[in-house]
Order: structure tokens, then C-alpha cells, then sequence
């Protein structure tokens, strides 16, 4: 069997490519081989900005990880004191609402929680580190 | 002196204050909506945070998130810039309490400056003469009434906490104010928030003459020798240049002395700008003053050789001003605003920057955040470039403006310059006749209208 | 089943490359194999640069022509004298070494001839016309 | 007046004249290699024509290309530049016999300048001290020992023909003169077409110190404060700044005089530059004079408000030199030269300039032809842009420079930027204690040897 490529399926590719910023994409099956390359950003941005860690603009790592972003300014806490454990840890199955960190910005305590059922896959700031808006916290898989 | 400065400010103004506070050897903090991330102020800084989404009212004016920055950052001082929260009174209080240090003057005289009608009443007790008018808000649209009769028509309708032409209209008899009262109350409601209305009288053929101004917490007033500002259109300033081609020597002296007199009255301790309107008969009114840098600075800077945002900020650090030479104009110059916007429209014209040479050389200076290649956001003022020629005379100032607007070359969007090289051509303008009426009337003579 | 690629299929992802703004393109299956690659995007050449009438830099307009450039600086003129007839019209045979044309400069008049056999196809430039340096001037084919 | 100015240059100096003709009202007329399609200059000129292949001998160099050019656009005058056919008497003599007036001074004042040796004698009767030396060609190494025992060493040898340290030999004792007056010749010879030689006394702890001098038709003469050019590596200028450090008001005034006596003498009548060598004891040696506009002119700009390219296409216009006010300058000025080149090795580094943020706003001034998406040609000199920095004094200056070149952004292409850094920042040259032995030594301590 030949596999079915036509006019519909390229496209869906391209715009896969698109929606999750890919610079190649190269598939070969059997007798079937496809390759698509889009072009490079045309103007390179400076290196100051690139060097920048943590920048929350990059949220698609791949898979279908739904990202919780800091809604603030502030200092990132795990916990709720220094002597308590964590609200979760990587392998956690979390719920809709349940407070998964606490963000402190102008001497309060903001609790965050996930806004949708999984499973906490990665957590992406050190425990009192400062986050930006935006700045993703937590990657939450569907189900284990 | 402060060790680190956060920039609550995006843009042209941002850069500005960065490159000063560098130079006075201090760290900075830019902040930034998630929509100027690729914006140059943000790239520049020596730290930066991401601090909301691109809507104004959730990044550069959220108040929480910029505190959180200067906190995490231990910036010890913040400069507002200009817009934004440069003017807000209680946000300077936030921040004073919070132990960073505004850089402007003290809340009080923010809060002073900002009700136009207060600001008004004080300063004629500086002795500053200001334009007559209802010594207090508007009642109604009777009470309107019965003080421009007193005054004579025409009158203009501003807004008590406004600024920038919103909630402004001028009325030419009775009738027409007292349609125009309710429309202007409504427009300062929903700008500022505020409905309440006063009213001056309107003076017709008058130029737009301002005084910088620059305090020390020592005592210390500077002024410095006018710029004239009265190419506008809807009351936003165009073209600016120093010194005035019509302000003599005699009333340049006498507006510095009276602002300096009341800049002392108050006890203005930072950067700030009293503006006023010049009539035919060269007798100045005051308008209003700002507590903050204005966009058309950097012309007082060319004709002295200095640096007025490095003055600020050293004042607000609680030095004693001084200068390494005595303060005296030398030459002529000119700004021009380049917006990102068409120039037969208006219409805003936000877009990529495909190819960006911007002019350079002798006697030529640009304060602009644009660079090739740059996405600018649709989300903010349209102000892409100053372009500021300084030259020993104002004809040479003028012709090297043209020269360096017809090199200036922009691809991906449109700009204004069309529009400036017009105005630049025009023989009113050369001649250097011209009052605050000359943009709109040049623009209805050009459209044919 | 093969898959159905004609030439309108390659058309629509000829434009799909360019919509989409896609480098390059492969597709082998079985028997088959297409590869389109898109010309890098230059930096847009601001106007100025692009107005410029004549610029000898663009040789190539298809075919197998030959161009004669002008190898100096000056006036283009098509004849001997205002009087005479022009050297050559399109249509005309030419020999290697035959006078095309003559470029005046510095009050000198300077023969131009043709360095190839071959049909004078195009004649670029007014007579009495001032030339740059590498203007193109005439194209030759190799035959008639 | 001139109606159209043929630039015979190309890179930033071009971009230059072109908005000083502008300015002035005149059309200009750029000529471009084929290298040169998408270079700035040919861009921004009313005519652009191109004049040959990338190498310089056939394009910038071609003399009938370029009078062709001139005769069609009917360019009535050239501006040289520098470099190129700046300083060729017999162009000079060519433009004017074919009717293009050349901006620069008459063909015998090149000739004579260009001659070192003959400038150097003619120099000394206008009463310039001169550098001890041969005051003649030197026959032979055997001359070269006897003059050189007479006037003790280290002695210089020098190319009469020449310029740009090519031919240049410093020799310590005789056998080491005797070694080196072949290898002279011969660097000579190749450079020049002129084995031709003559020796000067080498002066050690010197410092390169450069007058600016303007002169019209009419006679008049003006001179510049000097111009500190000791920031050198292998006889290029990296760094110049204005006034010296080095330099007090007494030895200004002197230096000054002299050279207005000497361009005096020769009856001087454009743009020019007198270079010295001024030892420890500040005693001045005039070592030779550029008969064109220089790299480093902008500082002199800055510092008195003026433009020097403006006033030498007057002076060749035959117009009288005023200028609208005293001629005193104020403040201070740096300029640093940005190279494409390796900040370790120096090797050039062509390429395409990805992306680019050159700085801008207050006292500073950018001349460069560089552009975002340019390709930088290979043939070419390095010289990318010129940053300029003008402050109230040296400090303010520096910090500013600092501060401008942290803010540089060039993203393609190796430059200078890290060693301009450096050498700000060393103690040494912040205090102003430097001269034309410092940058070497600072670049030897740097790679340990």
C-alpha cells in the first residue's frame, strides 16, 4: 500500500510546521520520502536576547504538555514554608484548582493553582528564584 | 547616587534613560509587555522582566508587577519616563513607601500639577499670569455661561485632571458652549475618569512657548531658553525648535525669571516644563506645567551641550546641580517626531521594519528605539524616531533637517515624513510665522478642504 | 495506486511554498521524486535601489543570449556620425570583431565590438544615451 | 556656488559630502564599483553611475570613468574624499583643466605636501620647527649613517613619497640603519613607485597631535585646538580625542599660531591638517600636512559647532569663510574608529551585517554607511562607522563613549568594539597618560609578550 499523500496532507504538514515553529521536517516510509524546509527569520536577533533564560515565549517543548505560566511578578515557592514539604512534585497527579506553588509579590502570598486535571511532567523555576509573567512554571500531561 | 535604576517605560524614552543611567554608572531594569519582547529597551538593559500581556493597563501601568521587579531586581530608584504612570501622584507615593525612589519631584507636586485648575490658582499666586478664566470647576453648563460672558468668547472647556486634548473644546459663542459642555464632560469622564470641567479664554493666533525647568533638593532652579512648540495638530506637538523665531530676547528673559519664580514658590526639586500661550502681543499665559521629561528635550540639550536626564536623576539622588560651564544657548535646533503612521490619514501604521537607515553625521541626532527587522506592536503610541538637527543658525538647522529626512530611508511602513518635508518647505514656516493654528490650516489648505 | 502529482498539483505547492513561506520542498515516492527550493528572500533593497533604470547588474533574462556590456564610462552612439547609418540593427548578423557600437568618453570615441558570431536580438540603450560602467547594450544569439 | 558635486569616494566619507551638498543645495552625482551596487552612498545621491569593477585601480582610481561622469551628469565639481585620488596633484590638475572645479587646494599645494621631504624644508622656512633630519633624499646608506651619527639616534627612515607607516624604519644604532635602509627602499619602492628615502630624528614618549586649518580664497586663514591622534597601531589612528589631555592652553596657542603662519606662508585655501610630533618637554616638530579632509575631523566638529566639509566646498567655491560666531570651542570629544575586523588579530572580517543597532541620542553622532542586511564588501578599508561622543568634559565624554559602544549591537561581522572597551577602561588612558607608544605596549601586555 501506498501511502496517501495529496494536496490536503502536505498542507496540514506545513502548517504543523508552522504552529510548532519546525525548521525541517524530513519523513521517510518504505518507498515514500518527504521533506519540507522553511525558511530561516530573516533578521537575526541579537544575542543579548537570545542568552535570555527562562523567557516564556517558547512554550511548545513538544508533546501535548498544557503549561502553567506565572500571572505575575515575583518570587517562585514550592511550598508554603521554608519547613513544609512541597505542594507537588514530577509524577504528581494534580487536580482542576488544587495549589500547585505560590508566587510572592509585594509581601503576598499568591497561590497558583492548575487549571486543568494531569499529570505534573516538569517544573521549570528553582524554589525562590524570581519569575517574570508569563514565565512558564509547570508542565501538566492529560493523564498518566 | 542610586546603584540601580528600573525603567517603568518602553520605547525611544526608555533607551534615553538607559543610556543616562549608564553613563552616571548605575545598573538598569527594563520591563516589558509580552509583546516587546523583541523590543530594543528590553534587549539593552542590563536586566530585564517580562511584566504582562501588551494591553498598557496590564503591563506598563500594573503598578504591583513593576514593584515586584524593583523588589526581586533591589532597583533602588525607578524613572517613570514620560506617559504611562509619569504623572500619577500616588503611584510615586507607592513608590517612595516601598523604598524606591521616584525620579520626579515629590508626590505633592504631581498631585498639584495635575489638577489643572489648582496648578492654575497657585501659579497666579507665584505671580505667574494665567490665562483669566473660572477661578474653580464648573457647576453646569449655566454657570460655563455666565463666566464666558464675563471673559468674553471665544472660551475653551478642559478637562480639571486631564491633559493632551482629550475633553477639550473650544467654544465660540453661547449656544455653541452650551451644546459643547455636556460632550466634554463626558469625553474627561471616560479619558480621566473625572467629569469635572473648567474654562479659559481661548486665544486665538497664540504660539505654543514652553519653559524647561530644572530643581536640586538644595534650592537650586535652573531655567532654560524656550522652545517653541506651536506645529500641532489636535494639540499633539510635531515640530519643535529652540530658540523661538518669535520670542525676543526681552520676553525670553522675562518668561525664565517668572518661571524660576515660581518654580521656587513651589519648590520644584526635579525636571519639569511650564507651559505657556504667547499672544500676538507677546503677553504669555500660563497652561499648565509637567512634573515629568517631555518628548522634545533633547532640543534644549543641543543648543546648551548637556544632558537633562542625567540632571534629573542626580537631583532625585539628592545631589547639588551643577554644570562645568555657564549655561548659555549656542545655534538652533529643530525635532522632528517621526511616527509610524500615514501621513495623509493620520491613521496609525504599525508593521515590520523591513529596511531601516536612519540619518547620522554632523549635527544630526536620533532617539529612536526602531531597528530593521523590528515588529512593531500595534499597541502603543506611534512615536518611531526623533530625528533632532542642530545647526549655528536656524536656516542651516532647517536645511539640515531636510537633508537628513530625504536620506532617511524606512521600508515596511509608513511614516510622517512625507508630512514634515511639507511643513519643512512651507515659506510661513521658513520665515518662521507660524502660531499653534498654522498645522491645521496648512493640512485643510493641502487637502483642499 | 500512484499518487496523482500533475501539473497542477506541483503548481499549488509551488504556491503553497510561497504562501507559507517554505525554503524547500522534497517528495520521493516509488518512482517519483520532486524537490522545489525557493530563492533565499534578500533584504528588501530599499527603493532608490531598485529604481534605477538600466542597472547592469541583472545579465541573465533567460535564454542563451550574449551580452555586450559597455566596458567604460559615456555616450552610447548607434553610428559613426549623426549622418551615417546605425552600426547595427536588431536582426542584423554579426561577426566577432565587427563595431556595434561607439561609447564617447573624455571626448574620445571609443569602437565597441561584438566578442561573439551570432544575431543582434536586442539593442538596450538610446542612442546619445549616457552608459555606466557593465550597462548592458546589446544581446547576441549564437545563431540565427 | 556649485549646482552638483561628483563624490569620487565611497563608504562613509562619501555619505558625508553627500549631506553636506545636500545642505548646502546642491545635487550630487555618487560613483560605485560593481561591488558597491547596494552600498549606501550610491543609494542616497540624486545620479549614481558605476565606474568599473570592484578592485580600486579600476573603479574609484579610473580617471577617465570619472570624468566621463562628470561630463555627462555635468557635475561642475569633485569632492576626493580621502584616500583614493585625494591627495594626486596631476587629478587634481586634470579635474580643473576639464572644467570640474576639484574641492581641495590648488594642485601645487598637493604637490608640495605630498612631497614629505619638500614640505618639510618649505615647512621650516614658514618658521615650523621641523624634526632634525637629511634635509635631502639620502644617495645611500653611507649618507644615511653620517647624517644620522650627526644627529644622533634612534633615527626615523621615511618614504619621501609616502604615507600610512609604509617605508617606515626605526633604527636604534648605524649597523642597524645599514640593515634596514635596503629593505626601506625596497618596502618604498613597491608602495610608491619612489625607492626615494630620508631620515628624521625618532622621537620617543611622542605624541601625535594633529591642527585643523581652513582657508578661503580671500586669504583668511582659521585654525582648530588640536586634535590628540596618539592612540595609533602601526601608524593607524584607533582612537582620537579633543583637546588633548596632553596638551596645556600655552602650547595651544603656540601650535595654532604656527600653523597659521606656515598655511599663511604657502598661501593655503581649503581644508587641511598640520600633524606634529610633540615630545616630552612639549616641544612641537611639524611632520607633515594633509592637504584633505580627515578621518577624525568630526571631533573638531563637535567641539565648536560647526561643519568643516561645508566650509571647504565654500572655500572652493571661492566664497568667504564666516562662520555665524566666535570660533571657541566647548566641552570635549572622542571618536572611536569601528572596524570589520578581528578584535585579536586585526584580520578583517567582511560579511553580511545580520543585524545592527547602532548607537544614537545624546552627544552622539554616528558617521557609517552600514546598514542591517548589508553585505560588506572585501576590497575595501575596515572602517565601518566613526562613534563620536561629546560631553562637557573628558570624563563625561569616556562614560559616554562607554556607554554607546556597550550599546552597539552588530550581529554578522567581527569589530573592534571589545578592544575600544579595553582600552576605555585602562587607567592609563583614563588619566590621560598616554602616547603613540601606548596602544602597542597595551596590546603586548594583553597577549603576554
Amino acid at each position: 500500500m501506498t501511502p496517501k499523500i495529496d494536496y490536503e496532507e502536505i498542507n496540514k504538514i506545513i502548517r504543523l510546521l508552522e504552529d510548532r515553529n519546525l525548521a525541517e521536517f524530513e519523513l521517510e516510509i518504505e518507498d515514500f520520502k518527504i521533506k519540507i524546509r522553511k525558511n530561516p527569520p530573516v533578521i537575526a536577533v541579537p544575542p543579548a536576547a537570545s542568552a535570555t533564560p527562562g523567557l516564556g515565549g517558547d512554550f511548545e517543548t513538544g508533546g501535548d504538555f498544557h503549561m502553567i505560566a506565572s500571572p505575575m511578578v515575583g518570587t517562585f515557592y514550592r511550598a508554603p514554608s521554608p519547613a513544609s514539604p512541597p505542594f507537588v512534585e514530577v509524577g504528581d497527579i494534580v487536580k482542576k484548582k488544587q495549589v500547585l506553588c505560590i508566587v510572592e509579590a509585594m509581601k503576598l502570598m499568591n497561590e497558583i493553582e492548575s487549571d486543568a486535571d494531569g499529570v505534573v511532567r516538569d517544573i521549570f523555576v528553582e524554589n525562590g528564584k524570581p519569575v517574570e509573567y508569563g514565565q512558564r512554571l509547570f508542565a501538566i500531561s492529560p493523564s498518566a | 547616587m542610586f546603584s540601580k535604576i528600573l525603567i517603568a517605560n518602553r520605547g525611544e524614552i526608555a533607551l534615553r534613560i538607559i543610556r543616562s543611567a549608564k553613563e552616571l554608572g548605575l545598573k538598569t531594569v527594563a520591563v516589558y509587555s509580552e509583546s516587546d519582547r523583541t523590543s530594543l529597551h528590553a534587549m539593552l538593559a542590563d536586566e530585564k522582566f517580562c511584566i504582562g500581556p501588551a494591553k498598557a493597563q496590564d503591563s506598563y501601568l500594573n503598578v504591583p508587577n513593576l514593584l515586584s521587579v524593583a523588589e526581586i531586581t533591589k532597583a533602588d530608584a525607578l524613572h517613570p519616563g514620560y506617559g504611562f504612570l509619569a504623572e500619577n501622584a500616588r503611584f510615586a507615593e507607592i513608590c517612595e513607601t516601598s523604598g524606591v525612589a521616584f525620579i520626579g519631584p515629590p508626590p505633592s507636586a504631581i498631585r498639584l500639577m495635575g489638577d489643572k485648575n489648582r496648578a492654575r490658582q497657585e501659579m497666579a499666586k507665584a505671580k505667574l499670569p494665567v490665562i483669566p478664566g473660572s477661578d474653580k470647576i464648573l457647576e453646569d453648563a449655566a454657570e460655563a455661561k455666565k463666566t464666558a460672558l464675563k471673559i468674553g468668547f471665544p472660551v475653551i472647556l478642559k478637562a480639571a485632571a486631564g491633559g493632551g486634548g482629550k475633553g477639550m473644546r473650544i467654544c465660540r459663542h453661547a449656544a455653541h458652549l452650551e451644546e459643547q459642555f455636556p460632550i466634554a464632560q463626558n469625553e474627561a469622564k471616560n479619558a480621566f475618569g473625572d467629569p469635572s470641567l473648567y474654562l479659559e479664554k481661548y486665544i486665538t493666533g497664540a504660539h505654543h512657548i514652553e519653559v524647561q525647568v530644572v530643581g536640586d533638593k538644595h534650592g537650586t532652579i535652573m531655567t532654560f531658553a524656550e522652545r517653541e512648540c506651536s506645529v500641532q495638530r489636535k494639540y499633539q506637538k510635531v515640530i519643535e525648535e529652540t530658540p523661538s523665531p518669535f520670542v525676543d530676547e526681552k520676553l525670553r528673559r522675562k518668561m525664565m525669571k517668572a518661571v524660576e519664580d515660581a518654580a521656587r514658590h513651589i519648590g520644584y526639586q526635579s525636571l519639569g516644563t511650564f507651559e505657556f500661550l504667547v499672544d500676538e502681543d507677546k503677553k504669555f499665559y500660563f497652561m499648565e506645567a509637567n512634573t515629568r521629561v517631555q518628548v522634545e528635550h533633547p532640543i534644549t540639550e543641543m543648543v546648551y551641550g548637556i544632558n537633562l536626564v542625567k540632571a534629573q536623576i542626580r537631583a532625585a539622588a539628592g545631589e547639588k546641580l551643577n554644570f562645568p560651564f555657564e549655561l548659555l544657548p549656542r545655534g538652533h535646533a529643530l525635532e522632528c517626531r517621526i511616527n509610524a503612521e500615514d501621513p495623509d490619514t493620520f491613521a496609525p501604521s504599525p508593521g515590520r521594519i523591513e529596511f531601516l537607515v536612519l540619518p547620522g553625521g554632523e549635527g544630526i541626532r536620533v532617539d529612536s528605539a526602531a531597528y530593521g527587522g523590528w515588529q512593531i506592536p500595534p499597541h502603543y503610541d506611534s512615536l518611531l524616531a526623533k530625528i533632532i538637527a542642530y545647526a549655528p543658525s536656524r536656516f542651516l538647522a532647517i536645511k539640515k533637517m531636510q537633508t537628513a529626512l530625504e536620506m532617511t530611508t524606512i521600508v515596511g511602513i509608513k511614516t510622517n515624513i512625507p508630512l514634515h518635508l511639507a511643513v519643512l518647505a512651507n515659506s510661513d514656516f521658513l520665515e518662521g510665522k507660524y502660531d499653534t493654528g498654522f498645522l491645521e490650516a496648512f493640512l485643510a489648505r493641502k487637502n483642499g478642504t
